[in-house]
C-alpha cells in the first residue's frame, strides 16, 4: 500500500467531491457475479527491507557469472559492461519514460534510438535500422514475415545451424501465419550449399542464416547469398554474436536484405536470457515494410533540429489489421544501453573487443584440443564459440565442472543428437587466460588425463 | 538548454576509452585465426570519444527527457504510476542480472523458483489455471495468445473458425495481433454507454456462424468504462464457439475486484510494465504473460516451471502446446520487478492499488467534464476519455491542448486513441499521483480551456518552453532521415554539426 | 591514461599553440634536482574489467552485513537503508559537484542542505545546525573547541562513557590546542553525578556527555543539565546513535548548548567507518562561534527563493587564522543522504523505526538473559545497545560466533578492562527475530549450555 | 524550471513509505522499556511524504545543481575532473559497503589489505615514508600534520617553537589550522615572480630564530605556479629547525613528475577528492591522508595497516604517537575509489593526468592573456589565476565575469583567490576537459570581455538563464534564517510556501 500516496482522509474528501460514499459506489458497474468476494490468495505484504532480502536469497542460488566464469554463449555472451553503461541508462529521466509520443519532452530518448538506428547500420553495413525489437528470435520472426508479406503464405528456408530455439519460434509463427519452412542440413557444420540450392523454388520468399552459426563458424556467405539471390528470395541474415562484427565481414558487405540479430552481447545485462534485444536492419527500399517503431530527423518550429517517431503509418495504431507488425512496447531501453556501449567502446575499441575474442577462442580451443579425447567438431573457421567433441558424456562433464563452480559449454546433443558427445564452448574478451586454464585442467582432471 | 549534437559529432579520431581486458593469451596473427575472405574490411565507424565525453553526453540526453520520476504523466492506456526503486535495486542484484538461460537447472534454482512462484501469482490475479511468462510484452502476448486459440480449435478439428470480433474502441495491437495468427478481423461497433453493442454482437455471431474463432476485448475497456454486460456477451461468443480474449493493458483498475478467469475470458494477458509498474524505460522492455483457462493449458508454450522432489525444474511442453514463442524464458528481469512489487503489495495491497486508481480517475473526471466534453458520461474506472470537440470548434484541437500541457511540464495524455472519440484525451492518472497533483492537472487544464477560448494561439503555437518547439512531423515522414551518414562525417565534426541541424 | 580525452595528436597541436615543443617545455620551472628521475613505482595500470575484478577479490574477503548479521554496534549502526536513499543520493548532478561556491548553478544541493540543516534541529530540538562536519568524534571535537573558545585554555570535563574512540580523538586535540581534559569515571554504567560534580570547576568550559552512552544506557540528563549550567560551562552531548531520537528525548529538551553526533545511523552506508557524517547543532545565539558550512535561505534579484552559504566569516577562507573552525570540505553528499532518508521515513515511520530498536533489542537482551552465565552488566535502561556479563572471555565467544557468520557484539575489556569479560550487543531494527533467535543459540552452544 | 519548494512544504498528515521491516518480535508497552521519564514528548516535525513525492522532490533538486558530468568545471585549486564511474562501482560493492569497522580483523582482510596498499602507492607518489589515511580532508590532513610537527618537536624538548609562516597566497585552511595546533601564524610575502620571496623567509627565519616550527606551502602555489627556490628554502627552514609541511592540494600537477618528499618536505597531504578524482559531493566526503619523512613516523596516528605471518593487520600506534584523529580508520570509501583510480592508471597514467593537466592549463592561460590581466605571466602548471582588474575599471568585477559564465553552462573559475591576486579569477581546467571544450571556455571569455566593455550591464545583472537570478548574500548574513520554522507550518503547505517566498 506503500506506492498509493493520498491518505485515508484525502481519500474520503475525494470520494466527497466525486458524490460518492464509499469506492464501493464507484465500482458499481462490475456486476456481483463477476466480483472476487475474497482476498487475492497471495502472500501478505511485505515491507522494503524484507522482500529485499527475499529476493536477495532467491538471486544468490542463482550461479552468477561473476563467480562462476561461465564457458557457455549459444546465444547470450558474457561481455565486458563498461561501468558507464549501467550507470547512464539506468538514470530515471529515461528508465521510467514511455515511448516517446510527445517528441518535444522526450528529445533525450529520441535522440538516443536515433544513434542508436545508426549504429545499428553502422555495424551491419545496412541503410536502415529501426528502434529495436523484442529479441534476436522474434526478430528472426518479424524479419521472415516482412519476407513473407501481407499474403503470409508462400516457402521460407531455414539453415538447420540457425539456434534451435529460433527456429523453435519460427515454427510457431509459420504453422500460425501459414507460411511452410524448410530445413536445410549441415556439412561440416555449416549449412550445406547444395542441400540450400535444393531447397530453393520458386515460391520462397526468403532464406534465413545465421552468420557466425549457432555452432560458432562462419558460413559461406558469399556462396549463400548468391544462391539466394538467384532466386528472387530474400536473404535474412541472423546474429546471435554481435560482437563478430568488430572483426568479421557485415551482412552489407555481401548484400542482405535483412539483419535481425540479438543485441544483447552490447551491453545488457545476460538476465537469464531477458530482456534481450532485438536488432532489425535492412535495405532503404524495403523501410516501408519494416517492423517496429523508427526514429527520424526533423525540424521544430523554430529551425532547430529534433527527432521524431516516424513512417508511423506502417504501424498498428495506425494501420491496425493492416499493420506490417503488431509490435507496439518494444526494448528501448536496451537500445539505449547498447548505444551507450558501443559510444563507450567505440571505434577501436569494439575492434579490439572482438579482436581479443577471436584470440582468446581460438587458444582456449587449441588448448582443449590438446587434452586426449577433445577434438573439433569441425574445420571452419570460428570466431568465439567453437564445438568439441569429447571423451566422456557432455553432461557428465559440465556435471563436474559445476562441482568446480565452472559453467561449462553446451550440450549439443540436447538439439543435435546426430553429433553425439559435444560441446559449445565460449570464449569472450571477459574470460582470462587463467580461466582458461581453470577449464583446461580441470577438463583434464575430469577426463583422467591429467597426470 | 541548448541543442545536444549527435554523438558522432563529437570526439576526435582516436579518443577512446580503457574498457577492455588485458589481453592475455599469446597473440596470434589475425590472417592464421580468420581467413581474409571473412574479415570486415573497414571498421565500423563508431564514435571516438573519451568517457567524459560520453558521460556527458547521455546525462544531456537524460536531461532532455521526461519520465514518471520528474512529474505528472497521465497517458491513458498506459498506466505510467510510480516505479518503485526496490525492484529495481532487485533486478540488478548480479544473481538474477548476471545468470545465463542456458545454465543447469541446479545452477539455477532461486530464478526457476522465483517464476514458478509468479507464474501462481500471476494465475490467481487474473483467475486462470496456468501462465506463461515468455511474451516480452502486451502485444506479445495477445499473439501467443491468438495461437494458443488456433491451436485450441484445431485440435478439435474446429478448422474453419478464422474471424476475430474486435471492439471498434480496442488497442491497435488486437487486430495487428489477429492478422499474423492469420484472423479476419471483424469490428463490434460500441453502444451508447461505451460497451460492446450487444444487439450487434449478435447479428455478428449470427452472420458468421461457425467462423469465429474469438473476441478480443479489454474490461475497462478503453474509454474506461466497465461493461457490466460482459457475462452475457461471454455466454453468447462461448455459445457460438468462440473463445474470449482479454486484453489486460488495463488490468490496473481491478486487482482483487474482478478477475477476468471469473468474468469468462479464457485467455488474459497482463502488461507488468503497466499494472505491475515495470518502469517502461522510454518504450521497452515490458512483458506481457499470458494466462490461460482449464481447457487451454495443453496447448500453453513450453517449457513451464515446475517443483518437484529435486527442486525447481523446467518442464518441456507437452505434445499439444504451439511451442516456444521466443527464445529463453521471458523478459526475466522485468518478471523479478513484477515479483518483488507483488510480494511487496500483498494482496491488500493490490486491491487498494486499483482501488486508489479508479478514486484518482473519477476524481479528475467530475472536475474536467465542465471544461471538456465528456462523451461517455458515467462512473469511470482507471482512465477516461475527454473530447476536445468543443475546443475544436474555436480551432484547436486535442493535439494543441497536448502540446500546451507540455510546457506545465507534464506529459499530456494519450490523444487521438480511442478512434471512437473525435478528439479524444485519453486520461489516466493511476493510484501514485498525489491529491495536490491532480489538482494541479485540473488547474493546468481549466486555464488551457480558457485559454483556448480566449488566446488560442498560446495553443496553436505550444510547446513555447520545451527543448524544441514542435516538430515537423510530416517532413519526417516525407523525407525519411533515420541515420547519420557516415560519408558526411568527413569534415569538422562542428561544422557538420551545423550543416545537418539546418538542412 | 583512459581519463584524458585528448589524442597525442590534440596534444601536440596544443603544445604548438602555447609555443612549446613538448610538455618538458612546460615543466621547465621544476628544477632537475627535484625531479624524479624514474617512473613511479606502482602496479602497471589496468583496464576497467581488471579493476573491478580485483576490488571485487578484496571485498568479497571481507564479512559483509548482508551475509554475516551483526550485533556489533558501537558507533556504527546498520539500520535500513531505503532504496530511494542510494538511487537519488547518487545522481551525479549531486555527487559530481563541488561546495556550491556559485549558488545560482547549485540551488539543489543548497536547497537539500537548508532541508538537512532544518531536519537536524528537529531531530535534537535545536535552534541551528550546520552542513555537517565529518564525523561524530572530530563534530565532539570541534563543539569542545567552540566551547573552549579562542584561548583555547581552560578545562573540558568528559565522561568516561564517551566512545573510547572520539575520548582518544578529543585528547590529541586537548593536547595540541592546549586544553585540558578531565574524564568523570562511572556508576552503574553511566556517568557518575558525584564524580561529575566533584570534576568541574570554575574553570571549566564544557561538559560533555554521551547520550545514549557507550554502553548503551541512558544518562540522567537532566541532572547533568542542572550540574553543568550551575556552573557557566556548556553541556555537549555526543550522540553515536540518532535512532535514538525517534523516542528518546531530545538533547534540546534538557537545555543541551551543543549536540554534536554521528549521523552514519541516517542513511549512509556503514563503509567500514567513513565516509561518516558530522552532525552539529547549537543555540541560536552561539551560531556565529559554530565552526562548518551554514546554507541560509534568501531572495534572487527577480524576487524568488533561493538558498546560498552564509555567516562565511566564521570560516577559513575569510577568517583564516581566526577563524572558528579550520574546515572546509565536509560530508555534504552524506547530509544529502540523510536528509533523504530522513524524509523517506518521514514523521511516523522515525519514529516505528527507533521503537523497532527498541523492542528488539530489549528482545534480544532478555533472551540472552535467559543464558546461564550472561547477565546485565547494568541496570539503566537503554535504547539499542546493552553490555552484558560472558561465562567466557568474549573474544573466544566472538570467535566461535565468527566460525557461525555472525558478527557478535564489542568486546569491553578493550577499552574497559574494569568490567571483565562482556559483550557490548546492539540490536537494530534491521536485525529480525530468527537472526536473534541464532544468536541465542549459538551462544547456548558456545556456552555449553545447550540441552 | 519552476521553484521547488521544501520537502517540509509537500506531504500531507499521515503519508508515509513502507521501508520498515516486520515488526516481528513480541511487543512490550514502551513505558515497561523506557521510563517516561527518558521518552521523547513530540515526535520529530519530519516530513510526512509519500515515495514518489520523496522521489520527484530530490530529482527536482538534482536537475537544480550542476557537476562535472553537466558540464565544465575549472574551479581552481579544486581539480574538478571527471570522477570515473568504475570507482562508484567498486565503492558500492557491499563488501566494501557494508562491512563494519570493528569487525574482526579476520573479517576484513580485504579491506586492511587495501589500505595497506593504498598507503603504499600514496608514500610512493608523494616521496614519503609512511603515510596516515586518517584525515576526512585536506584541512583535517593540515591539523594533523602540524600536530606530528608539534610532537615532534616537543619529543626533542625543542619547546619554543610555536610559529608557522605561511605564503601570502595560501588556502585559509592553511592559518586556520595553524591556530587550531596552538600555532601562531606569521604571513610570507610573494616575490614577484609568484614564488615565496625569499628574502623576505630569511628575515623571518632570523627575527623567530628558534622559534619557526614549520613552514607551510603548496607547490605549485596557488597562483599555479612552481617555486623553483623550494630546495633552497626548504634548506633554509630545515637549518633554522622547521619542519616543511606540504599542502598537497595542487598534486593534481607533479604527479610521476616531481615529489614533494624529494624537495625536501617532511609533511605532505594530498587530497584525495582533488588529485585522485574521488568525487567532492557537492561538498563533501573527500580524504586528506599525510605522508610523513622518516623522522615523523613514529609520531603518525595510528592504528597502521600492516602485514604479517597471519594475514593483515592493525597495528597499534607506538608510544610517541600523537594518537587517534577520528574514530576508525579514514574516509575509506573515499579511498576505495582513490584506490581503484590509482590501480586503474597506473604509473604511466598518472604521470600523463599530471602533464595533461599541465599543458591544458598553459593552453587556456596562453589563449585568455589577450582579454584578462595575467599578473604573473610565466609557465603555469595545472591552473593560473588572471585579474579582472581590467574589466574592473569598467564597473564590472571578477564576481560579475563568474556570474556571466553561468548563463553559459559552465561553471565559473574561483574568484577572490589567492588574495595576493585583485579581483582573481583562478581557472583549472584539470586533464580530462577535451580541446573542444577548451576552444569554448575561450570563446565564452572573450565574449565576456568583449561585452564587459560594450554591453556590462549584461554582466552585472548575470545570470540570466539560471533557476534563480543572483542571490542577495548581505541579506542571507544579515537575516539569518538557516532552517525551516516548524511553527509556521501550521497553515495549507501551499500558502505557507507563498509566504515563505516573499518575505
Ligand atoms: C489496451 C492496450 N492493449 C495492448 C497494448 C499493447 O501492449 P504492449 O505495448 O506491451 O505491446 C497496449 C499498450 O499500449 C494497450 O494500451
Ligand atoms: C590549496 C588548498 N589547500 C587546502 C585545501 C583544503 O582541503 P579540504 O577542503 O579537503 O579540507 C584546499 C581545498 O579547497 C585547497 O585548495
Amino acid at each position: 500500500m506503500s506506492y498509493v500516496p493520498n491518505t485515508v482522509a484525502e481519500q474520503e474528501a475525494m470520494l466527497r467531491e466525486v458524490g460518492a460514499t464509499s469506492i464501493e459506489d464507484l465500482l458499481a458497474p462490475i456486476p456481483a457475479e463477476v466480483r472476487l468476494k475474497r482476498p487475492l490468495d497471495l502472500p501478505p505484504a511485505l515491507g522494503e527491507p524484507d522482500v529485499r532480502r527475499l529476493l536477495m536469497a532467491l538471486a544468490e542460488q542463482n550461479a552468477d557469472l561473476d563467480h562462476y566464469p561461465s564457458f557457455l554463449g549459444a546465444g547470450s555472451y558474457d561481455h565486458v559492461i563498461p561501468s558507464v553503461v549501467p550507470q547512464l541508462f539506468k538514470r530515471s529521466e529515461f528508465y521510467t519514460s514511455y515511448t516517446p509520443y510527445q517528441p518535444e519532452l522526450s528529445q533525450g530518448m529520441l535522440q538516443a534510438i536515433y544513434e542508436f538506428q545508426t549504429m545499428v547500420c553502422e555495424l551491419t553495413e545496412m541503410e536502415v535500422a529501426n528502434a529495436s525489437l523484442y529479441d534476436g528470435s522474434t526478430s528472426v520472426v518479424e524479419a521472415t514475415l516482412m519476407a513473407v508479406g501481407p499474403s503470409g503464405r508462400g516457402e521460407v528456408v531455414v539453415s538447420r545451424a540457425l539456434d534451435p530455439q529460433y527456429r523453435a519460434t519460427l515454427k510457431v509463427y509459420a504453422w500460425a501465419r501459414g507460411f511452410t519452412l524448410r530445413e536445410v542440413g549441415l556439412e561440416d557444420g555449416a549449412t550445406s550449399l547444395t542441400a540450400l540450392q535444393e531447397a530453393i523454388t520458386p515460391d520462397t520468399k526468403a532464406v534465413i542464416v545465421q552468420h557466425p552459426n549457432f555452432f560458432g563458424s562462419l558460413e559461406d556467405m558469399r556462396a549463400i547469398e548468391k544462391v539466394t539471390h538467384a532466386s528472387k528470395a530474400l536473404l535474412i541474415v541472423a546474429i546471435t554474436e554481435p560482437a563478430s562484427l568488430g572483426v568479421i565481414a557485415p551482412p552489407g558487405a555481401y548484400n542482405a536484405d535483412i539483419v535481425a540479430a540479438e543485441g544483447q552481447s552490447l551491453g545488457s545485462p545476460m538476465g537469464y536470457g531477458g530482456p534481450a534485444l532485438g536488432l532489425f536492419a535492412t535495405r532503404s527500399e524495403l523501410v516501408r515494410r519494416a517492423p517496429g517503431r523508427l526514429v527520424g530527423k526533423t525540424v521544430d518550429n523554430r529551425g532547430q533540429t529534433g527527432y521524431v517517431l516516424t513512417l508511423q503509418t506502417r504501424e498498428q495504431h495506425i494501420r491496425r489489421e493492416r499493420a506490417t507488425s503488431n509490435i507496439c512496447t518494444n526494448q528501448s531501453l536496451l537500445a539505449l544501453a547498447a548505444t551507450i556501449y558501443l559510444a563507450s567502446l567505440g571505434k577501436q575499441g569494439f575492434q579490439a573487443m572482438a579482436r581479443q575474442c577471436l584470440q582468446k577462442a581460438h587458444h582456449a580451443q587449441q588448448r582443449i584440443a590438446e587434452i586426449p579425447g577433445f577434438s573439433p567438431l569441425f574445420s571452419r573457421p570460428f570466431f568465439d564459440e567453437f564445438a568439441m567433441a569429447t571423451p566422456l558424456p557432455a553432461e557428465q562433464i559440465n556435471a563436474a565442472l559445476r562441482d568446480r563452480s565452472i559453467i561449462g559449454g553446451y550440450e549439443l546433443a540436447r538439439d543435435y543428437p546426430e553429433f553425439g558427445d559435444a560441446l559449445l564452448f565460449c570464449v569472450t574478451e571477459h574470460r582470462t587466460r587463467d580461466e582458461i586454464e581453470t577449464l583446461a585442467t580441470a577438463l583434464e582432471e575430469i577426463t583422467g588425463s591429467a597426470e | 538548454m541548448s541543442v545536444e549534437k549527435l554523438i558522432f559529432e563529437k570526439g576526435a579520431p582516436g579518443r577512446h576509452s580503457d574498457v577492455l581486458p588485458a589481453m592475455d593469451v599469446p597473440e596470434q596473427p589475425l590472417d592464421d585465426l580468420l581467413p581474409a575472405e571473412f574479415q570486415r574490411a573497414t571498421p565500423a565507424a563508431l564514435p571516438e570519444v573519451s568517457e567524459i565525453e560520453v558521460v556527458r553526453h547521455y546525462t544531456h540526453l537524460s536531461q532532455r527527457n521526461f519520465g514518471v520520476d520528474v512529474g505528472f504523466y497521465p497517458l491513458g492506456s498506459c498506466t505510467m504510476k510510480y516505479n518503485p526503486k526496490i525492484n529495481e535495486e532487485t533486478a540488478s542484484m548480479p544473481g538474477f542480472a548476471r545468470i545465463h538461460p542456458l545454465a543447469s537447472e541446479s545452477m539455477t534454482q532461486g530464478a526457476i523458483q522465483l517464476l514458478y512462484e509468479l507464474e501462481r501469482y500471476i494465475a490467481e490475479i487474473t483467475g486462470m489455471q496456468r501462465v506463461t511468462l515468455q511474451p516480452a510484452a502486451g502485444a506479445h502476448g495477445e499473439i501467443t495468445g491468438l495461437m494458443i486459440i488456433k491451436a485450441y480449435h484445431e485440435s478439435r478439428g474446429d478448422i474453419h473458425r478464422d474471424i476475430v470480433l474486435i471492439p471498434d474502441g480496442a488497442h491497435g495491437t488486437n487486430p495487428a495481433s489477429a492478422t499474423l495468427a492469420n484472423y479476419q478481423t471483424v469490428e463490434l461497433k460500441s453502444d451508447k454507454r461505451g460497451g460492446v453493442d450487444v444487439a450487434h454482437l449478435k447479428e455478428m455471431l449470427a452472420k458468421y456462424e461457425g467462423k469465429i474463432a474469438a473476441l478480443m476485448m479489454t474490461n475497462p475497456n478503453t474509454l474506461g468504462v466497465f461493461d457490466e454486460r460482459i457475462v452475457e456477451i461471454a455466454q453468447l461468443v462461448h455459445d457460438a464457439g468462440g473463445q474470449l480474449y482479454y486484453d489486460g493493458a488495463n488490468a490496473n483498475a481491478i486487482m482483487g475486484i474482478t478477475r477476468p478467469g471469473d468474468m469468462g475470458f479464457d485467455v488474459v494477458h497482463l502488461n507488468l510494465h503497466k499494472t505491475m509498474s515495470t518502469p517502461h524505460g522510454g518504450g521497452g522492455p515490458g512483458a506481457g504473460p499470458i494466462g490461460v483457462a482449464k481447457h487451454l493449458v495443453p496447448f500453453l508454450p513450453g517449457p513451464l516451471p515446475a517443483h518437484g522432489r529435486e527442486g525447481y525444474y523446467w518442464q518441456d511442453a507437452g505434445p499439444q502446446s504451439i511451442g516456444r514463442v521466443r527464445a529463453n524464458f521471458g523478459n526475466f528481469l522485468v518478471l523479478v520487478r513484477a515479483y518483488t512489487y507483488i510480494r511487496s503489495n500483498g494482496p491488500d495491497g493490490l486491491r487498494h492499488i486499483s482501488e486508489s486508481a479508479v478514486l484518482n480517475a473519477n476524481y479528475l473526471m467530475q472536475a474536467l467534464k465542465s471544461d471538456y466534453l465528456l462523451p461517455y458520461d458515467r462512473t469511470c474506472m482507471h482512465e477516461f476519455v475527454l473530447s476536445a470537440d468543443r475546443q475544436k470548434a474555436l480551432g484547436v484541437s486535442a493535439l494543441d491542448i497536448a502540446k500546451r500541457i507540455l510546457d506545465f511540464g507534464m506529459y499530456p495524455p494519450t490523444i487521438y486513441f480511442p478512434l471512437i472519440v473525435h478528439e479524444a484525451l485519453m486520461i489516466e492518472p493511476t493510484e501514485t499521483e498525489t491529491l495536490e497533483t491532480l489538482d494541479e492537472f485540473i488547474a493546468v487544464m481549466r486555464q488551457i480551456a480558457r485559454e483556448a477560448r480566449e488566446e488560442p494561439s498560446l495553443l496553436l503555437d505550444a510547446p513555447h518552453v520545451t527543448v524544441v518547439g514542435r516538430l515537423d512531423q510530416t517532413l519526417a515522414a516525407r523525407k525519411p532521415d533515420l541515420c547519420w551518414r557516415p560519408d558526411v562525417r568527413a569534415g569538422r565534426p562542428a561544422e557538420v554539426a551545423e550543416t545537418a541541424n539546418t538542412r
